[in-house]
Order: structure tokens, then C-alpha cells, then sequence
């Protein structure tokens, strides 16, 4: 699967990824962080949705690079996954799930924090934030 | 004859998301062809790529290149 | 839905808890933690399942002071989630969930790795490895 | 007669989950009868909850309170 899918974040993906934690029966623990998109006040307006957009070939490399310098970094992690939507996610709407395994939950919650970092820093998204009056605004990230 | 993909606000600056561009040999010509027809580019902050590499300073062009604009990032 | 659930946490449980996320809207990040049975090997046996039990009103009430308690310490978060199994559970299953939402990623995720650490020190549960060749074995928690 | 819950590795020392012990006034006589018992809890860690709270040292015992012991943690 591909970094990048269109539209929110289903149960069923997540339902699914789930499902695959069980593959390695080496992994003790697994650490997940999800985004949702918040239903945020801005001047009297409030975020309806955001429209993400994605470079997607830089994307897809920029996740596998970010995948293997976590795996690089912390010995004890054996699976990074990382998704996020492009297109419009509504408020209430998950558009990021960053999902490690490891041997122990030490390195699979670090490695999952660092992973979140990266993705924020280095994957090719943008986010143009709609608002109940359907103005718009491109949004930056506001640093951690 | 580059093609040109801007992203994220720059989509807005240039009225649309792909453009091609005659007559660039390079990506300083490019960008004096880029700053002529949209001004307002020069107040954004933003990086360019070229066939799906960043790259810092200038960079020949061929006919096939493609050149992304790329404001910073804000996924998540 | 109290903390201790007989047997495994299933793919169900962790959709229906899913899709609880979407309920706050003002949330942007949900941090979870998920404990598996590992197929550890000890001296020579594998381990098959591990049968935990538990000291069942103590551990409700020590899940709710946890709760409290992390709400308290992190004031962005809106919601801490505990489950932990009791009963057999087989090697590749879960046994353990905290899920922890929050207004803004950062606490989300220090909030969850708190929740995990006070989770081992402070619910009464414990747990019998049991091996491939049918033996078993009372086991303590590693320090981090 | 108070109830005895034995957790964890206990539930093997004691070769059972649940006893009733008769004429323990305390916590400290209590203690006393299932050293008698079973003398190699001595070698074990654990504490002692009455009632679903932990306590400290000695406590009267009346004929309904419930006393749990209960070795350290393993959970996750």
C-alpha cells in the first residue's frame, strides 16, 4: 500500500491495519498516532474540512526514507507504517495514521513520536483549511 | 519546454497547478520567466524540485524536465 | 465499559472504539498502545499464551485514578482509554490497550506513553507464562 | 472468619484462590495463621489490601472484611 489514500481515513483501514499487527509474533508492543482534523474557531469561522494535497512520487519516497531511517535508528522496531489522506477530510475525520511495531513498547512509542516528527517536517502535504462560510486559507504547520 | 506543478499556496499565486514553460535552459531562467508573470511569487518561502529531487542553486533543463514548486510542508 | 475484558481485545473492539474518536471534534490526536503476546523463547520452550488475572475492583478503580490522574498532569487531553485483558491469551493476540485523546499531538503521545508506564506499575494484574510444552510460569515485569 | 484472596504466584504457594481463615482479630494474627500454613510465603513479595485498599501495617479484622495479597504487578 502506498503512503497516501484519497479521502478520510476509514475504520475499515484501520480495522485492517490492525488485523496485520498479529503477522509478527516477535512484536511485543505497537504504538499508533492518528490526526484528526479539528473542528477549530478561526476569527468567528470554524474548520469545516481541509483539502490535503500531496507531491505523490516525492511522498511515497519521502515515507519509505522516513520507514527506514526509524528502522535504522531504533533496533528494536520491526514495522512503520505511514497514511495520510489527500483530498477533503471533514472535521471529526481522521487524515494521519502513523502506526510502529516493536519488540517492546519503549521503542515502539518513541519510534512512533519520532516517526509523527518526521512526516510533520519531511512528507511532501499541504493543507488548505475551509471554513464554515466556505472561505479558505492555506495553512503552515505551527511548530510542536 | 519544462513543466512546471505548483503546490500548496502556490497553486493560488499562480491561478493554477500546471504550467508549461518555453524557453528556460535552466532553472534561473525559469524562475526570471516564473517571477515576470506572477511578482507575487518573490514574498513566499518555497523549494524547488526537479524530477522528483530538491535541488539547491541551478540545474540545466531539457525538454522533459519537471519542475515542482514546493511551499513548506503541512501534513499531518 | 470498565478496563478488563475476558480474553484477547478483538478486531472489534478496537474498530468500536475507533470510531468513539470522531466524537470530539476539538480532539487533533489520538495516541494509542497496543501490548501483544510475544512468542518468546525460554529456555528452549516457546511461550503458547499468557493466562492473566486480576484483582477486579481494584484494578477499576486504579484504571480511573490513572485516568484522572494523567488528565490532571496533561490539560490538553480529553480522554484516556484502558483495557487489559484477563484469561488466556495466545502469543500474537492483544492484551493491552491505552488510548489517549488530545487537543494537539504532542501530549497526545507523552500522555499515552505515561498512561502505558502507570499502567504496568499500578494495575493489579498479573501474568502466567505458559509454554509450548504445557508448563508454566508466574512472570514480573521488566523495568523499561 | 475473614475471606483470604491469594493473587498472582500466590494462588500457588496457598494452592488455592480463595480461603476463609477463623479467629484472626487482625491483620497481624492473620498473617501469623498463613505463615503457619504456608511458611514459604515468607519468601515472597506482596502486599496486603483489606477491603480494596492497601494498607500499611496492622488493622482489626472483622468477620467480613475481605483481605487480598497480592505479589507485584505484571500487567501489559
Amino acid at each position: 500500500m502506498g503512503c497516501l489514500v484519497d479521502g478520510p481515513l476509514t475504520n475499515e483501514l484501520i480495522g485492517s491495519l490492525a488485523s496485520m499487527l498479529r503477522e509478527d509474533k516477535s512484536c511485543g508492543g505497537h504504538s499508533s498516532f492518528m490526526g484528526m482534523v479539528r473542528a477549530d474557531e478561526e476569527g468567528g469561522r470554524t474548520v469545516r474540512a481541509i483539502e490535503y494535497s500531496a507531491h505523490g512520487p516525492m511522498a511515497e519516497k519521502s515515507a519509505a526514507e522516513i520507514s527506514s531511517e526509524i528502522k535504522a535508528q531504533f533496533d528494536d522496531v520491526r514495522e512503520v507504517t505511514i497514511v495520510h489522506s489527500t483530498g477533503i477530510v471533514e472535521a471529526g475525520e481522521l487524515s494521519l495514521l502513523v502506526l510502529v511495531s516493536a519488540g517492546h513498547r519503549r521503542q515502539a512509542m518513541e519510534a512512533c513520536a519520532r516517526t509523527v516528527e518526521l512526516v510533520k517536517e519531511r512528507l511532501p502535504v499541504w493543507k488548505k483549511e475551509i471554513y464554515s462560510d466556505n472561505t479558505h486559507n492555506w495553512r503552515r504547520n505551527e511548530p510542536l | 519546454m519544462a513543466k512546471v506543478i505548483f503546490f500548496g499556496v502556490l497553486t493560488d499565486v499562480a491561478g493554477t497547478r500546471v504550467r508549461h514553460f518555453n524557453g528556460a535552459a535552466s532553472v534561473k531562467e525559469l524562475l526570471l520567466l516564473i517571477e515576470g508573470e506572477y511578482p507575487e511569487i518573490i514574498h513566499y518561502d518555497y523549494r524547488i524540485a526537479v524530477n522528483n529531487e530538491f535541488i539547491d542553486g541551478d540545474l540545466p533543463l531539457s525538454e522533459s524536465d519537471e519542475v515542482s514548486f514546493m511551499p513548506p510542508f503541512a501534513g499531518g
